[in-house]
């Protein structure tokens, strides 16, 4: 914040308490959850969900950059967890440290790719995905990887731990957005997206700021793919690097609306509870309701819900 | 807010676990829950189940209802089905669905070792057994899970045996000395390729030339065919998924290349859809595993092939969509387990129903065969006899078992 | 052509402010304006790639506010960006963009007509505009929006990236086809091309400051300061 | 590959004392040749495959994520046509051409408009055509259900026809030559026609054309319409080429399309053709010699373009900073 006025500072500081208590209020919102309600997967799912959304938030949201292949992050963390549990014997939180790694390691391999614009950035990075996919997936690597023969990890499986291991990421991701939304680096992070060659010119390095929104994004997806892995332990590759991961957790974050706190939020709630409340009864009729959703959303509300009081000049958390 | 939700969840949890532990009378109906996948990649197999499954289904409560020992009287099916649309992330929530939303009775597997993976783990956890239709991947099946068991379809080290046998035996007589194996790189396929190579090194008649995989959404053969042409082997097994056999045996005719002996899973296991797509000039003289349906086991229970075949024919008119094969023998088979399993359990407790589906094993024999269990549930009674589509009239095909002996219905025709 | 009372702008910025003017038969104008003035946005208003929020633009005796460009051309005005040509295409193909509308025959006669007029890039036909050096490439870009025969040319900047020398051979081919009878809307913030002008406005912020004959202009010490400067 | 007498063939007939002049020789370099000739042409299919994709690129700076889902389209219709109507896939490869143009116009004036005038038009349309994709699948699913359909091999011609000493299926010349026909006529119209010439002036600047008074949204709805043919035309051979043809399989054929349109220059519709035929010649090298690594090819093409050469082979710049 450029103004130092005592006042701006009061007004920054009742936003952060209203964004942290929205984090805080769907962090405990799903912990509570799954006492009441027994399809754990169900709610796992929304929580992966809602983290991913805001992980992709914070690469797409305040940088502009909207990588289609998030999903080879979320893989690489899966699949970062799996080795060492398979390979070492470790545990399932060192393996949660593996993830992370992984995600961040493929992240840097990948930082060349923030040279591209746009779609050209959107694409390559979907090929960066099956790439890894393609990898992880062969059978050559079989001893390593297991390839398409697909990983099981009944030695560490423990959903209760797991699931509240997942809301302590989702908590992470919150709060790492409402950081964003209020730090002067968020602040230079948007002003880059907008301008890039005006903000270069105001002193904000525009390479640094891209490089850690785009690793921070990676780790989030990365840890989300760790806690998968630990909390199904059984799965394939193509679950793991299922390109529907990211165009679901894309779509959610355009229709709630990006760089926001709450937009994404409602975008899984919304969208997600529909899929999971008529998806699953008629799937077909719902795929086509989806598409021509996201049709009319793109055309109309580009700037997803959150614009309908935005437009209006209303803040939105 | 949080105590109140607390006590909210302990309630819920005391009603469950009250109404468990009172022996109710007899159902209004038995619930059995199952995935399918209406589209994506594994629809092909898994419609074939879902629907001979539901014509079980539909066939037993125009019965009466499905005999239950425990009450001692016919009690309706309810079936719950949900469409997985071949992911097996949503297929993993919907186990937990039927398992803990919808409480059913008896939970079945989609069809196909991936989307069956998934609800290993799930079912495990929750102690609900698992009749588990064709999901063959080695690492379902474990001492220490007693949750599962393998309906139909060996489990992949055991399928191909035959293959090798019969090359090793007949094959070399008749101066086969060389094989190519190609096969699509997934967990169905890719076992299968590995115990063939481990058979054909343990036997050493048999040369291996050319060994490889590909990805399973390879969908052209021309150059792969020419590769293997060029190393002049006499026999050439192709194992791969529909999509891939179909390619194969297009670009097989379309090459004009000729191999001794040609083997290819859905030749033969899913002959209508094969033929469907590639015609019949394609298939002739083409090795498949022939499967229950196009084989005449003598059942004791439930129809044969010819009367499920008729019966499938008149619910699911032919060109209406799903075709008659292997997989909809399996979603039937399923049936007359879950039917067996009712008749002799003592109770709905999912301990009481792996006892009688392991009960069943060695004693039941239906339309695909003898059902026999490993004692970690993996199946091995059901056998797939090695078979050669051969010319029966003018314009049609027959699928004759060559191999083993004793259950062989033909003789082998191996090209020069 | 005349425009009156036009306001217009970008997204929810609003840039102009109720400017208008008009060119009459065979009249050449320049407006005069700072970077930043609205030049090129009341330009756009009046050829019609940018919609008006209040005003009107008539080409008479038709008002055309909401016209497309593609009509308004068809009507007898042509535009030149600041751009003017299209880089990607050669230069006989530029020229028969610009003329798409004519007969063929006559596009024939009418573009061997302009390359008698401009010998520089008569001799250079099949090359690429891209590859023609800057004063080039605007003698190009007049010739593009000629090649429409239009009765009104409307332009934006030509002396944009152009050394003096050039300005000035740019000056003086727009005289000759002023001779020639051709209406001309000049937007320019560099003061020779007051030798062109019948009549000169001034836009500042949106709206027209003054409305007169070059003398006029001089004549009016705050104004001959702004963009005379003080020597 | 080589097909001529030589000591190996005398081998392998030996025992049966035959000896015809189908005898074989193969060897490393055969593989070689074969793969690589055996690419060009599977190139040129693909080729057909990105052309459209790319043509819409070009003008429109959009990108048709469901150029796949139209080409699937293309393939039903043909399927429709032969078991309905028993016509061969030529004669509905034509019927396609124009039907698909007429649902392109209408198509494009409901869709890119509005798409064109948002902030970020290029990364909206992929997200916008994603949904249309979803709701193409989902329609076809639900009318058609989900197993693979296609046409008699026969149609096309049974056999193989030897070029340069490599055997080819007679389907894939079929598909080759259209596709070259296709590469030509859409040469002839951006070259040799005033529609052409005004695509091209759009293609190389939207704004300078909007400038010039060129009816932009008829020249990009024809392209459009053009594209959405081309996709349908590739679609009536798929069949051929991959076997079959599926509902949900218009995914897989998207990201190919993309390494193939972004390897031969994004935005340069004539450029595909080199991306084609470098895609397919070294798909048929990878299954020669790597064949479990096969798909891995497209993907690592797309990136290493983007990256080394971003510009393509004809030059457009596409990186942000």
């Amino acid at each position: 914040m450029p103004d130092t006025g005592a006042e701006a500072r009061a007004k920054l500081v009742r936003r952060v308490i209203l964004d942290t208590s929205i984090a805080a209020v769907v962090v405990i919102g799903m912990g509570v959850a799954r006492g009441v309600y027994s399809n754990e997967l169900m709610l796992f799912n929304f929580v992966m969900f809602l983290a991913l959304a805001q992980g992709l938030n914070i690469i797409y949201g305040f940088t502009g950059y909207l990588p289609f292949g998030y999903v080879g992050f979320y893989g690489a963390g899966a699949y970062g967890f799996s080795l060492v549990v398979m390979h070492l014997h470790a545990s399932a939180l060192v393996g949660m440290a593996a993830a992370a790694v992984a995600a961040l390691v493929l992240a840097v391999i990948l930082l060349p790719l923030l040279r591209l614009s746009g779609a050209y950035f959107a694409i390559a990075s979907m090929a960066a995905a099956q790439a890894v996919y393609e990898v992880v997936a062969n059978p050559d690597l079989e001893n390593i990887t297991k390839g398409p023969y697909g990983v099981s990890l009944s030695d560490v499986f423990a959903p209760a731990f797991s699931y509240y291991i997942a809301l302590a990421i989702l908590a992470f991701t919150l709060l790492l957005v409402v950081w964003l939304r209020n730090s002067r680096f968020g602040m230079s992070l948007q002003a880059i997206r907008d301008d890039s060659v005006s903000a270069a010119m105001a002193g904000v390095s525009v390479v640094r700021g891209r490089t850690i929104a785009w690793l921070l994004s990676a780790l989030v997806a990365g840890l989300v793919g760790g806690v998968f892995a630990w909390h199904i332990s059984v799965f394939y590759p193509d679950t793991a690097f299922d390109l529907n991961i990211s165009i679901f957790a894309t779509v959610f974050l355009l229709f709630g609306g990006a760089t926001t706190l709450c937009g994404p939020l409602l975008g899984v709630f919304i969208l997600y509870g529909i899929y999971n409340v008529i998806g699953i009864a008629v799937p077909q009729y719902f795929e086509f309701t989806y598409g021509a959703l996201i049709v009319l959303l793109v055309l109309f509300l580009p700037n997803g819900l959150v614009s309908l009081l935005t437009n209006r000049g209303i803040r939105v958390p | 807010m949080k105590s109140k939700a607390l006590a909210l969840g302990l309630l819920c949890a005391v009603a469950a676990a009250g109404s468990a532990n009172a022996q109710p009378a007899a159902p209004a109906a038995i619930t059995i829950g199952t995935l399918y996948a209406s589209s994506g990649p594994y629809a092909s197999i898994s419609m074939p189940v879902f629907d001979a499954f539901k014509l079980w289904v539909d066939q037993t409560n125009a019965a009466g209802g499905v005999e239950v020992k425990a009450f001692g009287k016919k009690i309706p099916i309810k079936l719950v089905a949900y469409d997985d649309q071949s992911s097996t992330a949503t297929a993993a929530t919907l186990y937990n669905q039927l398992i803990t939303q919808d409480h059913v009775d008896l939970l079945v597997a989609d069809s196909g070792s991936v989307l069956t993976s998934v609800g290993v783990p799930i079912a495990k956890e929750h102690k609900q057994f698992l009749f588990d239709v064709s999901g063959t991947g080695a690492a379902f099946f474990t001492k220490d899970n007693p949750y599962i068991a393998l309906m139909s379809d060996p489990v992949s080290t055991i399928w191909p045996h035959y293959i090798s046998d019969f090359l090793a035996d007949q094959g070399v007589k008749e101066g086969v000395k060389t094989v190519a194996i190609l096969y699509s790189t997934n967990d169905f396929t890719g076992t299968q390729a590995a115990a063939l190579k481990g058979f054909f090194e343990r036997d050493g008649k048999v040369k291996i030339v050319y060994y490889q995989g590909v990805p399973t959404t390879t969908s052209n053969y021309t150059v792969l065919i020419n590769n293997i042409a060029a190393l002049n082997p006499d026999a050439v097994l192709e194992l791969g998924y529909v999509g891939n056999d179909i390619a194969f045996l297009r670009n097989l005719q379309d090459s004009g290349e000729k191999f001794r002996f040609v083997f290819s899973i859905y030749a033969g296991t899913e002959k209508e859809e094969i033929e469907k797509n590639v015609g019949i000039s394609a298939m002739n003289g083409i090795y498949s595993y022939v499967p229950a349906s196009d084989y005449e086991y003598k059942p004791d229970v439930g129809m044969d092939q010819k009367a499920f075949h008729a019966a499938w024919d008149k619910k699911y008119p032919p060109g209406s969509g799903v075709a008659f094969g292997a997989n909809a023998i399996y979603g039937y088979m399923t049936g007359l387990v879950v039917q067996q399993t009712l008749a002799t359990t003592k109770s709905l407790d999912q301990m009481a129903i792996h006892d009688a589906v392991f009960g069943l094993s060695g004693k039941l024999k239906t339309l695909d065969g003898t059902f026999e269990l490993r004692d970690d549930g993996a199946q091995i009674g059901e056998v797939t006899p090695l078979g050669q589509l051969q010319p029966e009239g003018k314009d049609k095909l027959k699928l004759v078992a060559v191999y083993p002996p004793d259950l062989a219905n033909g003789k082998a025709i191996i090209g020069k | 052509m005349r425009a009156a009372g036009i306001e217009a702008g970008y997204g929810r910025v609003q840039v102009l402010w109720g400017a208008g003017l008009d060119v009459r038969e065979k009249e050449s104008v320049v407006l005069l304006g700072a970077n930043g003035a609205g030049k090129t946005t009341l330009l756009k208003v009046v050829v019609g790639l940018l919609p008006a929020w209040k005003g009107a633009v008539r080409l008479e005796p038709d008002d055309v506010t909401a016209w497309r460009t593609d009509k308004r051309v068809r009507r007898g005005m042509a535009y030149m960006s600041e751009i003017g040509v299209f880089p990607g295409l050669s230069i006989d193909e530029n020229l028969r963009v610009g003329g798409q509308f004519i007969e063929k025959t006559a596009l024939k006669r009418r573009m061997e007509e302009l390359y008698a007029y401009f010998p520089d890039i008569a001799h250079r036909r099949g090359a690429l505009a891209g590859s023609l050096s800057g004063g080039q490439r605007k003698m190009l870009g007049i010739a593009k929006a000629l090649a429409s025969s239009p009765r009104l040319l409307v332009m934006d900047e030509p002396s944009a990236g152009l050394s003096p020398l050039f300005v000035g051979q740019v000056i003086e081919v727009l005289s000759r086809f002023r001779e020639s009878g051709l209406a001309m809307l000049i937007a320019e913030q560099n003061i020779a091309f007051l030798d062109l002008a019948d009549r000169v406005f001034t836009l500042d912020g949106g709206r027209i400051r003054f409305e007169g004959s070059v003398a006029e202009l001089e004549a009016d010490d705050s104004l001959h300061r702004t963009y005379f400067g003080l020597a | 590959m080589w097909r001529r007498r030589g000591w190996r063939a005398f081998a392998r007939h030996d025992d049966e004392g035959i000896l015809d002049d189908q005898g074989t020789l193969h060897d490393d370099t055969n593989m070689l040749t074969g793969a690589i000739i055996a690419g060009v042409v599977f190139g040129l299919y693909y080729t057909l495959v990105g052309l459209g994709l790319n043509l819409v690129f070009g003008v429109m700076r959009i990108v048709n994520l469901a150029h796949g889902d139209f080409l699937m389209l293309g393939g039903i219709a043909a399927w429709f046509l032969f078991t309905s109507l028993g016509l061969h896939p030529l004669v509905s490869a034509g019927l396609v051409v124009v039907v698909f143009v007429l649902i392109g116009l209408p198509i494009y004036y409901l869709v890119v408009p509005r798409l064109l005038r948002s902030r970020d038009s290029e990364m909206l349309s992929l997200i916008l055509f994603f949904g249309v994709s979803q709701m193409i699948e989902a329609v076809t699913t639900i009318g058609l259900g989900s197993t693979e359909r296609s046409l008699p091999p026969r149609l096309l011609g049974v056999g193989p026809v030897i070029l340069f000493g490599t055997r080819l299926p007679k389907a894939w010349i079929f598909s080759a030559i259209a596709s070259a026909v296709a590469v030509l006529l859409v040469y002839l119209y951006l070259y040799r026609t005033r529609l052409g010439t005004l695509t091209r002036a759009v293609m190389v600047s939207r704004d300078e054309a909007l400038a010039t008074g060129i009816d932009v949204n008829f020249v990009s709805a024809v392209a459009f319409g053009i594209s959405l043919a081309l996709a349908g035309v590739a679609g009536v051979f798929a069949p051929f080429i991959l076997g079959s043809i599926t509902p949900n399989m218009g995914v897989a054929i998207n990201i190919t399309a993309f390494a193939v349109i972004v390897v031969g220059t994004l935005g340069n519709p004539l450029g595909t053709l080199l991306g084609g035929i470098i895609y397919g010649v070294s798909l048929m090298l990878m299954q020669t010699y790597l064949s479990s690594w096969a798909n891995l090819l497209p993907n690592l093409l797309l990136i290493a373009v983007l990256l080394v050469r971003p510009e393509g082979i004809f030059g457009r710049k596409v990186r942000r900073a």
